[in-house]
């Protein structure tokens, strides 16, 4: 996520990748707007979660979760449920992620995944409510990191999709003041699909899904949240301090709307799956 | 304590919004230069109603030590609002939102500080929010670059940032926080003035393609006109503080303001 | 706040303060029982705080701002709202102070600015009181220094009672089981005033409204809170471990006393400027 | 997110588990080794529904300094269960029952690791558990193990471990989730499979003496099996691995694995 | 409680421990067998909690104490109340522990104890509600130990029954929705005892009940909780890394048992002095 | 458990108070010295119902090293109370009055102790409230001077502390619970005993300036009994401790008790 550059990486590495640029290539042999392969498998937590997703994005994997419980709703918005989305750098995924409480890094991916899906609005909280100010559905995503090999952004933002679109919950009814289920399955109600694309700038260079290498060289990446109807629903530059022309962001826009189409296509397919 | 109620509409019929502005104009700005005595350098700014306090210690020894960078110096932001910024009181603990922005704040600052010279210091800027009301994190960034040049940080220029967003359809600039909270959108930017390049980028909404590249250019025309408020209250500063010394070095010291 | 002298301070300073006050002279010029100029400001967060003061003792300012928010009452008062009030030690204010959780120090400052308030009982927290057992008014006022220049605990003192006077917020009742505004608007039901002044004692020199300079070389200081009866509502020995004879104490509260009819104008003076 | 009942009987009229299970009769299990590529050594476990990863990292250097050993390698493992892998989502903060296991899986693993080849260093096993459903301590030993021995840590041998308990009246091996909340008692344990001493040792519910030597001895051939299905798990892995290299240290190889 | 022996203490240590097992020795001189003098003293706290007991176990010793509260019970257990027991290694005990937050060891030392408690049923938590899904009791137990001369464990699990045994706290009722007393005073409803029993293996010797130079040469240790029956409700192997053979665990729990009684007995003796 | 109620009268008509004491008499106080094993230092004190121990570990080395003072040892005093000291159950983590108390009884306790004689150490003074009936604080340093003393840190004196107080008008020493809580003030102190100097003194409730005079001379005279009863408890573990070793020095050892 962060920017190693100057204190991981030489400067070797960089000039090494951005020759290779300049021939048009990168070091897996990718083209700069092509993904790495996208692999999707739902229902890998069928016994304890109401949603699940573990995805691949070369050798970066994650696999996120969904909870769904009944809950008070909040004061302020007694007729709406809750959606929250949560990811975070496990140890576990990478040498350069460390034990502890989360550092601003790890912040901003949870907060950007979160932000791509509810800032995209495609949960219809509305439908989460049971009874008016007293249970609404209570839904939670949480996204871990299996192995970093750069852009764990996207990929949790696949898994968090794939994991919500394929979540199946008792519906509940409130009986004599108690919550009793109604024997009907509910799904998520989702009005729309927001998928993350992150552009690395390397150089004059734009690429996409960069690997943990590129990661390490880049000056500063644009995430793109883009919805079914080509909107940008969210956006956020990080991952390091350089500077992006407009043309650079308008040139962006344009993969990340470009990619999305295969990410959202790739989403409804292994979502297919699970009746 | 009152709850804020939702305008009927964010854009009336004749194309004014709800505090009467144009849909391309900025609130009412102050910026201040040189407010806090205790700070190696300071600055306040008055945006609407949002107001902000920035202070710059350093460069100084960093503490934690592990936190150390040996080519450069590390530059620390904390963004931090008063419990009785917001509507509703904030807990006194920072949160997650409040670290982030942090981070987008040094972000957007770093490209224009010479960082390289003072390998292992810190430099801190402490943002405190005294009240929030919309576009807190931009004029965090217009307030922090002025008390940077304030410090005595070299620098290539200061950093003017605006909020441009979505209401009724129209794109308009500097939100405030009806508009934020109402409207269709909200994109937080910061610019390089001389090159025009972007070093704040963050949205939510919903936008086309195209609306995103107008609403940067509205942006960045904002920006321009920020980047000559806050040179002239750098000047102000400056003028005032040197006025009884030596009046020779003034036109020097113009031209140098008026590269940042 | 601390007992800085034997970690920062060089004993040169001490003994150039102290030979000042031989003199019966500070370093800034004032009387020894003579504070800076005090400016108060009320109305600073007219937007979000239901009442806000800056306040400038010398070189040391800080912003208070006072929510009125409607919470549970306690289960033991039932009949009673809530005042807490909390200071802290940014370190906006001064090189001196750091990021991070607050030390002993700066718990002393917000538990010794709050007692001021609390112990002198100046809020009536029965009319604080919407509905037994079920709604109260809860009201927080926080304080943060800007610029700390010495004796953040008076100018913190200053600041909360200038903005519990000036603070109005909207009446509410309970109307068909659901919270409504009255119309009308109401004041911090105040009974009283206590506003704290410190004392510090360097060699055998008692001087108030200690600098910073003349904190770090303190032996002890003493603050005393002083009501508008001229009675001791709260007193705090901190600052530094010298020992306090019968007869500074006596002195001391002497200072407090005619110190406290000149604070407790001010404040209501600023007062009047809010309707 | 529907609550669980409670069923009637753990075991029926012919003896069999609530999972059709005889009362000796493991899950069904499968091991995997070397699924995570960044990790120095990994493996995955699923034994009936509960699906754990382990990652080890190591030998390395220790942060914070302060924990280093100066005569062997810190085992430092992080048993963690993710929000969704249990009925009510567990809270993300590490809990004390958390830390607990931690340390008994640790416990569990130190005496087979030559901790003393490595002064100073840390061996770290990171332990994510994706869907629990009873003996997740367990077996994340049993694929903390195969990940260390991925990792090319000098091992005397693999450490298999199985839960054993009551239900019923009865002794039974590798508890569910059901029997584990509504049996009569659950002793998780672990073998040095060579001498068949034990490295976890824990209780809970009520037994009598003889029981929990009969338990245990029910628990050591259920580990001696387990520690087959280990070593066939790392002989996949490595001949898998191996297959288009040197083909004559194969048996070497296979003679190593079986001590292991 | 912890693996001390590296870092601490010199291998002598543990010879000379070692050459004394062999001669069936003690540095205190005691059997192998055999616990140090038992002392309980209950009530120690009597004004301010409902139980209580200072227990020595020679030259370690803790206090343990018993709030009885009224609270919500959980969702799902709408007619049981609560019982939970905590342990600390308090650094006033010991110059080996540290100030801060709870490490493993103090971790483990709290849940072992607790379990001691909880697995073993003692306390009929049906018995704790007062209305049900309403109002149940809630009884803490705490323990702090003074002096930690080795086996926390077992005397913090003695001092913990002692102060439930000696627990004595006002029946509560629901009269016109809100809680009285009835004037009756009522027992924790305890239907057994389990205490806990620790065995060091120090080379190839067991040793119960271990002072704290038996701790730091240990190989491993086996806590093992029996009830009055001769049940095991709990075991924990801990405090140190090496194995333990079933006949080893099989001798322990002879042992185990064996001092169960004394300890039993001591624990109702004590009892007996609280009508 | 039992919700505690105000009495209707703290003071009777006969000038007695609810324990029957007179205005100035203290409750029924019981030292001791050298009450626990493992502490370098250590002392109990009952004061009517409040039970306190107090221990000292040092000098020792301190960590964390960033804490160290260059020119003396650093005190560090943690008092803390059990949950089980209070009619409600405290929660176990430290509370802000915890931190606070701990930092007025270093401030009163640091004047006596020759703490330049150890540049770079710690002297830990640890506190635990076992029971709390009122004046917690002043028995604190009642018994941590005492653990000082026999921890053998070398010391001016000891420090004896009492609260004095208000209720139904008229001033009072060694407040209860019930008088802490239902009267009109608290104002806890200690001194020098020798110099009746004040190293202690916070208030609160509402005093005259000559209420505070008073209650404060009041304060010392109690102060300075408590000074013998502290005195004669040292004496009484050191005459013990050393009957059976030289008894020559017996004289000199009571002349250095006398002047602590």
């Amino acid at each position: 996520m962060g920017d190693w550059s100057s204190e991981i990486i030489s400067h070797i590495d960089r000039e090494h990748i951005i020759s290779l640029l300049n021939k048009g290539e990168r070091s897996d042999g990718r083209a700069l707007d092509e993904f790495r392969p996208i692999e999707i498998e739902v229902g890998v937590v069928p016994a304890k979660a109401e949603g699940s997703a573990l995805v691949r994005l070369g050798d970066t994997s994650v696999v996120a979760g969904v909870k769904v419980l009944v809950g008070d709703p909040f004061p302020d918005s007694p007729d709406e449920g809750f959606v929250m989305v949560t990811a975070e750098m496990s140890p576990m995924a990478s040498p350069l992620f460390d034990i502890g409480p989360p550092r601003e890094d790890a912040i901003e991916l949870a907060r950007v995944v979160d932000r791509g899906v509810r800032e995209s609005e495609t949960v219809d909280i509305k439908k989460l409510c049971i009874e008016h100010g007293k249970y609404v559905y209570s839904v939670f995503a949480d996204v871990y990191p299996l192995e970093y090999d750069g852009n764990l952004i996207d990929a949790s933002s696949i898994a968090v999709n794939a994991a919500l679109a394929t979540t199946r919950f008792p519906e509940m009814k409130v009986e004599d003041d108690t919550l009793v289920e109604t024997g009907n399955i509910l799904s998520i109600p989702l009005t729309n699909t927001a998928v993350e694309v992150t552009i690395a700038k390397i150089g004059t260079y734009l690429v996409v899904d960069p690997i943990l290498k590129e990661e390490m060289v880049q000056d500063t990446r644009l995430t793109i949240a883009v919805d079914e109807n080509e909107n940008m629903t969210a956006m956020q530059k990080g991952g390091g301090t350089g500077p992006l022309t407009l043309d650079e962001i308008d040139q962006s826009m344009g993969i990340a709307i470009k990619r999305s189409h295969d990410i959202i296509s790739a989403i409804k397919d292994a979502a297919k799956t699970i009746k | 304590m009152s709850p804020e109620k939702k305008p009927d509409n964010l854009i009336n019929a004749e194309g004014l919004r709800v505090d009467g502005r144009r849909i391309d104009e900025l609130r009412p700005i102050e910026m201040k230069v040189g407010v806090l005595k205790q700070a190696d350098g300071s600055a306040s700014i008055r945006q609407g109603k949002t107001y902000i306090i920035a202070a710059v210690y350093g460069p100084r020894e960093l503490h934690p030590r592990h936190l150390t960078l040996n080519d450069r110096a590390y530059l620390r932001v904390v963004y931090r609002m008063t419990t009785f910024s917001v509507p509703d009181r904030k807990r006194p603990a920072p949160s997650r939102r409040e670290k982030e922005i942090s981070m987008v704040i040094a972000n957007a600052l770093s490209p224009v500080i010479f960082l390289e010279e003072f390998p292992k210091a810190v430099i801190d800027v402490f943002v405190t929010v005294i009240q929030a009301d919309g576009g807190t994190r931009c004029a965090a960034i217009n307030a922090a670059s002025l008390a940077l040049a304030d410090a005595g940080i070299p620098m290539k220029s200061l950093v003017p940032s605006v909020a441009v967003g979505k209401a009724e359809g129209q794109l308009i600039v500097d939100l405030g926080d009806e508009e934020d909270k109402y409207g269709q959108g909200d994109i937080p930017m910061a610019i390089l003035p001389h090159t025009e390049e972007i070093v704040l980028l963050q949205q939510d909404g919903s936008f086309t393609r195209e609306e995103i590249i107008e609403a940067l250019q509205m942006g960045i025309n904002s920006c321009k006109y920020l980047h000559e408020v806050q040179k002239d209250a750098l000047k102000a500063a400056y003028v005032g503080a040197t006025s009884d010394e030596d009046e020779e070095n003034d036109d020097e010291d113009d031209d140098y303001l008026d590269d940042l």
